[in-house]
């Protein structure tokens, strides 16, 4: 079906996703099955939902992978239930992206010490001795892409008119995105003129765009945190008829990429936000469990850290990035 | 229950001599008294919504807007208000919501309706609609489940039934006579604001008006009472949240029409705000009372009350926290204000 | 009244049983209504006559028996049943719904619709015939129900069985909440309807009642029949009062033995306003001193209760309890100050239906019963036991639910919570309404045995008689104001009719 | 209320007004059997739990994560209890609990924890809890505000005010003391496990033997009949809310020792996986009565019910349908048991 996100859509030998490098062949050779326990915040928006399913199409790939999915929760107490009974279980590596990186971090490091590798997605975890290896998103990155994308536009209108729709206003990785935005606005003088919170869902973008739309009868430039969301948002601005502004999106959708190609809305460019962070906590988990590495690497063992880059998707360079964009 | 939801205890009040009360001097039954406090509230909203935002508020397009983000919650709040009056609880509207969005928009729909018209998509979400409140039913009525667990359990349910459906994704909507039918203005009103006053005004007659709707405020007034008037209450009860179902699957068709996509996390959280309006109206949680005009006004002052913060460009945290005592306060001002005038 | 041909008779029930989980409410009870008589159901509290028209009803199932309809037998299986039969019943517990009009609780059930829409006006003008008929023409049809008093309910329900056009009506204990003037309008409409060939069955406990209007009586006694269709005329008051509680009983009110002068004030009430509704209520009762409060339904007189109570807020005057000024609107300041309130309406403001009897006795006292906060539910078991005995409570176990009791002995439970508390001042709002003979005499009794020992008591009744021959002292309440004040003794009962009505009509 | 709200409703034939006979001549209490009922569907889905998951399920471990998943929703159900006993609801729960880890673990009392103790910050999670629900209880007891819509408004301010103070941030535990004290085992169990057996074993007490309890009892089965008897109703409610607050507080305790992390998103939908709970637990919505021991195998089931999904690794949105479908049938389970063993 074509609502299999576009990285999957490659063939089989093209497992690794771009931002590992062109995956080593020989670290897809089936070594000895390991289980591998995921978990993961509930599916409420688009963006988690399809980490979860690329988490789980990415373990489908591979034989030797037994891959245990908790069931999504926003509740940091049950997510340590879920952890604590993958230690009980003993599995062989856990990949977690938690609700809440802090209140996780005590459990993780528990997994750590049972000797269990931790492979800690996109939240970040207060301890360095929780994870075996991080995969993170820039979400301050994240918002200096969009601002400066903005500045780019923008920077010779210091009065210009700048609207923000954050997603959830009470997560931290919010707070980072919109600190990055702001910093990078500051840069060339501009600031946040209007900033409402959605809910990361299509239903709220709509609801909230639609009055913010009301508020600013003139805006310039607007950044939209994500681009599930912002099926909602672009709906709310059709509706309104409004098109005196540019918006930019976050996370990086196919959908928007496709908007962004044919250039038939105000969305003029998306700040990528890969979704598929859990595949390759997947994939890192699995190697680091069968005491693999990653092909290119000269290192004998898998990094620490991985951290993906936020790049800006316009229209000059949207083909280049079709094949990570994510079917919300 | 405890006093404070049974507002009018059994008045001795003599058959020979009515209570003298000045609403009744003035000719105004007990519920418009009740909907006038509301209004007041409303309008002290739109006043300082006019104050701080000038034309910005007080604008033809800003009315639309306050509409049109009413009318979904609204269309859903006329079934739910007929669900509270049975003295029931329907938790899981706003998931139920999300799946007929999910189900209308799956691309085998679609699809179908590319050959057959928009009727496919709204059928399917109205039949999903139906289907799901009648399940409650007959949990609730026939199993002897108490409406809270009920509807808590299909909305767990549901989400998850839209999940694997949806596959996680959302689904956008490209069916052209759907969206013609359904996006845009009529006569210079969104359509979707039409279809709410359309059911809120069958609401209104069906509540007020037919034998469905007085036997609706009989099962939440006394259910023993009701069935030894001879009203079959399961099946009764099974009807209603069969309606509360079907407003589910209408409100899915109008939020398909307004965002354009079906997702899972369509009405994720929608169910409090959908009581909340209900009750902030007036009818009562325990039952036996309903309210369409006041359940109007609730969703009328919640959407108001988005709009003026965000026309304010308030912190959100900031947001919360008033909203919190807004609404306290205008329950508290709608109290005095039945109290007043019966004085 | 009695048809011509009194061996067919229009209903038969025989040999009907009813088990309850635990309890035996009938065990063979056999009925035969003719056409156009009005059949006196006579029995003790708790002696199945509310189980019996209830399983006549279609609201339970019998366990055995046949019920006939002229002469053939019929299944009601359910309520509707019943009304198809022509069987319409008004229930003891009030059967209406607040929420809804008077005119669409009159015919909730069988609305007059045309396509499912209400046929407002037609349903208006009928209910307005039917108020007419009984006497209430002022109550208009468009009024919540919720807003009428006890009796108006009791009218409303009235309304509903006549609008059924029923062959056979059933009604139990219906002049329990209404006063004279109102029990007469009620027997105007059942002689109306025996005329019309249409049979009563008629539940009271109030004798006097079955002797104006009554044709033949049967008699329940625990759930079996005792005496069947005894006429009226021919058997003395004696012999009901035998057959229902297996023993003799006389009827009548103790004896007062006097107030002594020197006896000290104990509750005095000075100039007690509830704007709307009493106005300047002064009275003063002594120890040992039992006073009466007689009016019409609606003067006021529950509110003059439940404000001395503090269960109201009086808007002025002031409450003294042996000189000390009781504060205002505070029940309990009231109950701590020993004084104590048997409410009107006992289920819902009385009773906690689903807590067993013991706890519903207790409910006043067991803070005082228990120590530190903590709990003697042995004594509290204890203490309403010994309070059941003394009021003679069937079943006499303490630990069922209250629910489960019949009307009459929940008030008796009612009046044992004030026993176990002790009260310096009793204020008892119809304190035998739904009680049945026996247990009335007792319920005398032990008003006047309260009074002996040192309380103060204050009555409302709506039967002139027992507020006559109860009471020391008859205060008359009209429309809100003393309107007479003297001993019991020097007035009669035509006197205080005349007394209220003219202050009503004033 | 409709029906199914209250299986007691006079003198109807129905098959729950049965209960009362052949398990009094058990000896058995209502509330026993129903218990048992509830018992009985534990113990099938600890079955089910060994059947599939064997000795990963049965073990001494996997009971303790059961028991520390249920504890924190566990202390809170127990406050929650006395709530709906008087026929209320506090939807403010999960709310007040993410500001009392907020509050508890800024860095300002931190700062005092380290010069004063744990206590500091153990204190200031009690205070600001017993706070957030007396101010629900005010409103609710004087302010005559239906609990729902009270608590709604609490739900949202708290949240609110969390996120203010928090500056939407997670805040880590790093107070030696607390840690030191609160987290780990105590003769092999978990500290926060016994907190939450004391706190039940304490609120079986004050239901069930104190006076407190009777009252809570009496005002929800009849709040006009507890006024009439003297008892202080407005007052009693407003100590009832206090509590519920309190427990939400303690349960800020448990959760700060449990995650070493306070945040405004703790307790995020806490309140209605906290009241389906207690209702499963026998708890009647309507008040009147209340089961501290239902309420303890309530939260067990929906606890056990995770951990058997987590342990047969069935996809996410799998479980979300079957969980739906089995509260529903613990529910009906329980009701067939209670049935069966009184005829
Ligand atoms: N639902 C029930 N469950 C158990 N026992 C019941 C139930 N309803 C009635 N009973 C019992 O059946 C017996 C008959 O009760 P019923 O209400 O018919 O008496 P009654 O003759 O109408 O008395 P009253 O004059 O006080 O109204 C009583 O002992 C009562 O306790
Ligand atoms: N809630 C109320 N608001 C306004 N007036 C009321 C209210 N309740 C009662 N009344 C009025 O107070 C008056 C007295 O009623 P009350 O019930 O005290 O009469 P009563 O003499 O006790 O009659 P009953 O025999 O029915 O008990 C009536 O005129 C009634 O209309
Ligand atoms: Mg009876
Ligand atoms: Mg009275």
């Amino acid at each position: 079906v074509s609502n299999e996100p576009a990285e999957e859509e490659g063939s089989d030998s093209e497992e690794m996703s771009s931002e590992e490098g062109s995956g080593g062949t020989m670290n897809d050779e089936p070594g000895e099955t390991v289980t591998i326990g995921f978990s993961a915040p509930a599916a409420d928006h688009g963006w988690m939902g399809a980490i979860t399913s690329a988490a789980e199409d990415a373990a489908a790939d591979y034989e030797d992978v037994e891959l245990r999915v908790a069931e999504g929760t926003n509740d940091v107490n049950v997510q340590i239930s879920q952890i604590e009974t993958f230690i009980a279980d003993g599995v062989d590596a856990i990949v977690l992206l938690p609700f809440d990186g802090a209140a996780l971090t005590d459990v993780a490091t528990e997994a750590m010490e049972a000797g269990i590798p931790v492979v800690n997605v996109d939240r970040e975890f207060s301890s360095p001795f929780a994870a075996r290896s991080t995969v993170l998103g820039d979400n301050y990155g994240m918002g200096v892409s969009a601002g400066t994308y903005i500045c780019e536009q923008l920077g010779d209108q210091p009065d210009a008119v700048v609207a923000e729709i954050q997603g959830i206003a009470s997560l931290p990785l919010t707070q980072d995105r919109s600190q990055g935005f702001e910093d990078a606005l500051a840069d060339c003088g501009l600031d946040v003129d209007n900033q409402v919170a959605a809910e990361f869902t299509v239903q709220s973008g709509e609801q909230v765009t639609a009055n913010l739309l009301q508020a600013a009868p003139e805006i310039d430039a607007i950044w939209n945190h994500d681009d599930d969301q912002g099926v909602g948002v672009l709906q709310a601005i059709e509706n309104a008829g409004r098109d005196e502004f540019f918006m930019v999106g976050g996370a990086g959708s196919l959908d928007v990429m496709e908007h962004i190609q044919s250039g038939d809305t105000v969305l003029e460019a998306t700040v990528v936000y890969p979704s598929t962070q859990a595949a390759d906590g997947i994939k890192l988990a699995r190697l680091i469990a069968q005491e693999k590495n990653l092909g290119d690497l000269a290192s004998s063992t898998v990094p620490r850290t991985v951290q993906l880059y936020a790049p800006v998707v316009t229209a000059d360079n949207v083909d280049q990035f079709m094949d990570i964009g994510f079917r919300s | 229950m405890s006093e404070q939801q049974t507002p009018s205890s059994p008045a001795a009040d003599n058959p020979t001599k009515h209570r003298e009360s000045s609403r009744s001097r003035l000719g105004l039954s007990g519920a418009t008294v009740r909907n006038l406090g509301l209004v007041a509230a409303l309008l002290l909203l739109c006043l300082v919504g006019f104050l701080t935002g000038g034309d910005r508020f007080a604008s033809v397009q800003n009315l639309m807007i306050v509409l049109s983000l009413a009318s979904v919650t609204g269309v859903i709040a006329i079934g739910m208000t007929f669900v509270i009056t049975t003295g029931g609880i329907d938790l899981s509207v706003g998931s139920v919501l999300g799946l007929t969005t999910v189900w209308a928009s799956t691309l085998a729909t679609q699809t179908m309706a590319d050959q057959y018209g928009w009727i496919v998509m709204v059928g399917c979400a109205l039949l999903v609609g139906l289907a799901a409140g009648l399940i409650n039913g007959v949990i609730i009525a026939y199993g002897n489940v108490v409406a809270f667990i009920a509807t808590l359990s299909m909305l767990v349910a549901a989400r998850g039934l839209a999940e694997l459906i949806a596959n996680r994704r959302t689904q956008i909507v490209n069916q052209s006579s759907f969206e013609s039918t359904f996006q845009g203005d009529l006569l210079g009103v969104p359509k979707i604001v039409w279809i709410f006053a359309i059911v809120a005004v069958a609401g209104w007659f069906l509540l007020n008006r037919t034998t469905f709707g007085r036997r609706t405020v009989a099962v939440g007034g006394n259910a023993e009472a009701a069935r030894l008037a001879g009203i079959n209450v399961k099946r009764h009860l099974l009807y209603v949240y069969g309606l509360a179902g079907l407003t589910a699957g209408v409100a899915g068709v109008m939020l398909l029409a307004r965002t354009g996509a079906g997702s899972s996390t369509n009405g994720l959280l929608l169910e409090l705000d959908v009581i909340a309006a209900v009750v902030v109206g007036g009818t009562l949680l325990v039952g036996g009372r309903g309210t369409i005009v006041g359940t109007v006004i609730g969703v009328l002052i919640f959407a108001t009350l988005t709009n003026v913060f965000i026309i304010n460009n308030i912190d959100s945290s900031v947001q919360q926290i008033a909203r919190g005592a807004i609404i306290v306060a205008a329950v508290l001002l709608q109290q005095r204000f039945a109290r007043r005038s019966t004085s | 009244m009695v048809t011509e041909d009194p061996a067919a008779p229009l209903l038969q029930m025989q040999g009907i049983v009813k088990h309850f989980p635990g309890a035996k409410a009938l065990d063979g009870v056999d009925l035969d209504v003719l056409p156009g008589e009005v059949h006196c159901l006579l029995g003790q509290n708790g002696a199945g006559k509310s189980t019996l028209i209830k399983v006549l009803a279609g609201a339970h199932q019998p366990t055995a028996g046949t019920i006939l309809m002229d002469g053939q037998e019929i299944q009601i299986s359910h309520p509707v049943a019943a009304l198809e039969h022509g069987v319409a019943t008004m229930y003891q517990e009030l059967d209406v719904v607040d929420g809804l009009t008077v005119a669409e609780n009159i015919y909730l059930g069988h609305e007059l619709a045309s396509a499912g829409f209400t046929q407002r006006r037609t349903v208006a003008s009928r209910t307005r015939e039917l108020m007419a008929r009984l006497g209430h023409p002022e109550i208009p049809p468009h009024r919540e129900v919720g807003e009428l008093s006890a009796a108006g309910k009791q009218i409303v329900s009235m309304a509903r069985a006549l609008s059924r056009d029923a062959r056979v009506i059933v009604m139990d204990e219906p002049s329990a909440v209404l006063d004279s003037g109102e029990v007469d309008n009620l027997f105007r409409v059942v002689d109306e309807l025996t005329s019309q060939g249409v049979a009563i069955v008629y539940i009271s406990h109030r004798l006097e009642e079955i002797r104006r209007i009554g044709d033949r009586i049967t008699v329940l006694k625990d759930g079996v029949t005792v005496g069947r269709n005894l006429d009226v005329a021919d058997t003395p008051t004696d012999e009901l009062i035998k057959l229902m509680t297996g023993k003799n009983v006389e009827y009548a009110f103790p004896e007062r033995p006097g107030v002594p002068q020197d006896a000290p004030v104990r509750l005095e009430v000075t100039d007690l306003s509830l704007s709307g509704v009493f106005s300047d209520v002064s009275l003063s009762i002594r120890a040992g001193e039992i006073v009466g409060l007689a009016g019409l339904v609606g003067s006021g007189r529950s509110e003059i209760l439940e404000t001395i109570y503090g269960a109201r807020r009086a808007t002025h005057g002031r409450v003294q309890l042996d000189g000390k000024s009781l504060r205002r609107g505070s029940v309990g300041a009231a109950v701590a100050a020993d004084i104590g309130l048997a409410p009107e309406e006992r289920k819902s403001q009385g009773l906690l239906l689903d807590e067993p009897v013991y706890r519903n006795v207790t409910l006043s006292s067991f803070a005082r019963i228990a120590r530190g906060g903590w709990l003697d539910e042995r004594a509290e078991k204890a203490a309403a036991t010994e309070q059941a005995a003394a009021l003679d409570l069937r079943p006499a176990g303490v630990d069922r639910a209250i629910r489960t009791l019949s009307g009459g002995n929940q008030q008796k439970a009612m009046l044992a919570r004030w026993l176990v508390h002790g009260c310096e001042v009793l204020l008892l709002d119809e304190p035998t309404r739904g009680v049945d003979v026996g247990a009335r005499s007792e319920i005398y009794d032990l008003v006047r045995r309260l009074a002996d020992a040192g309380t103060a008591v204050l009555v409302v009744s709506s039967e002139i008689p027992e507020v006559l021959g109860l009471a020391d002292r008859v205060l008359v309440i009209s429309d809100g104001q003393v309107v007479h004040s003297g001993p019991a003794e020097s007035i009669d009962e035509h006197q205080v009719l005349d007394m209220v009505m003219e202050g009503s009509a004033a």
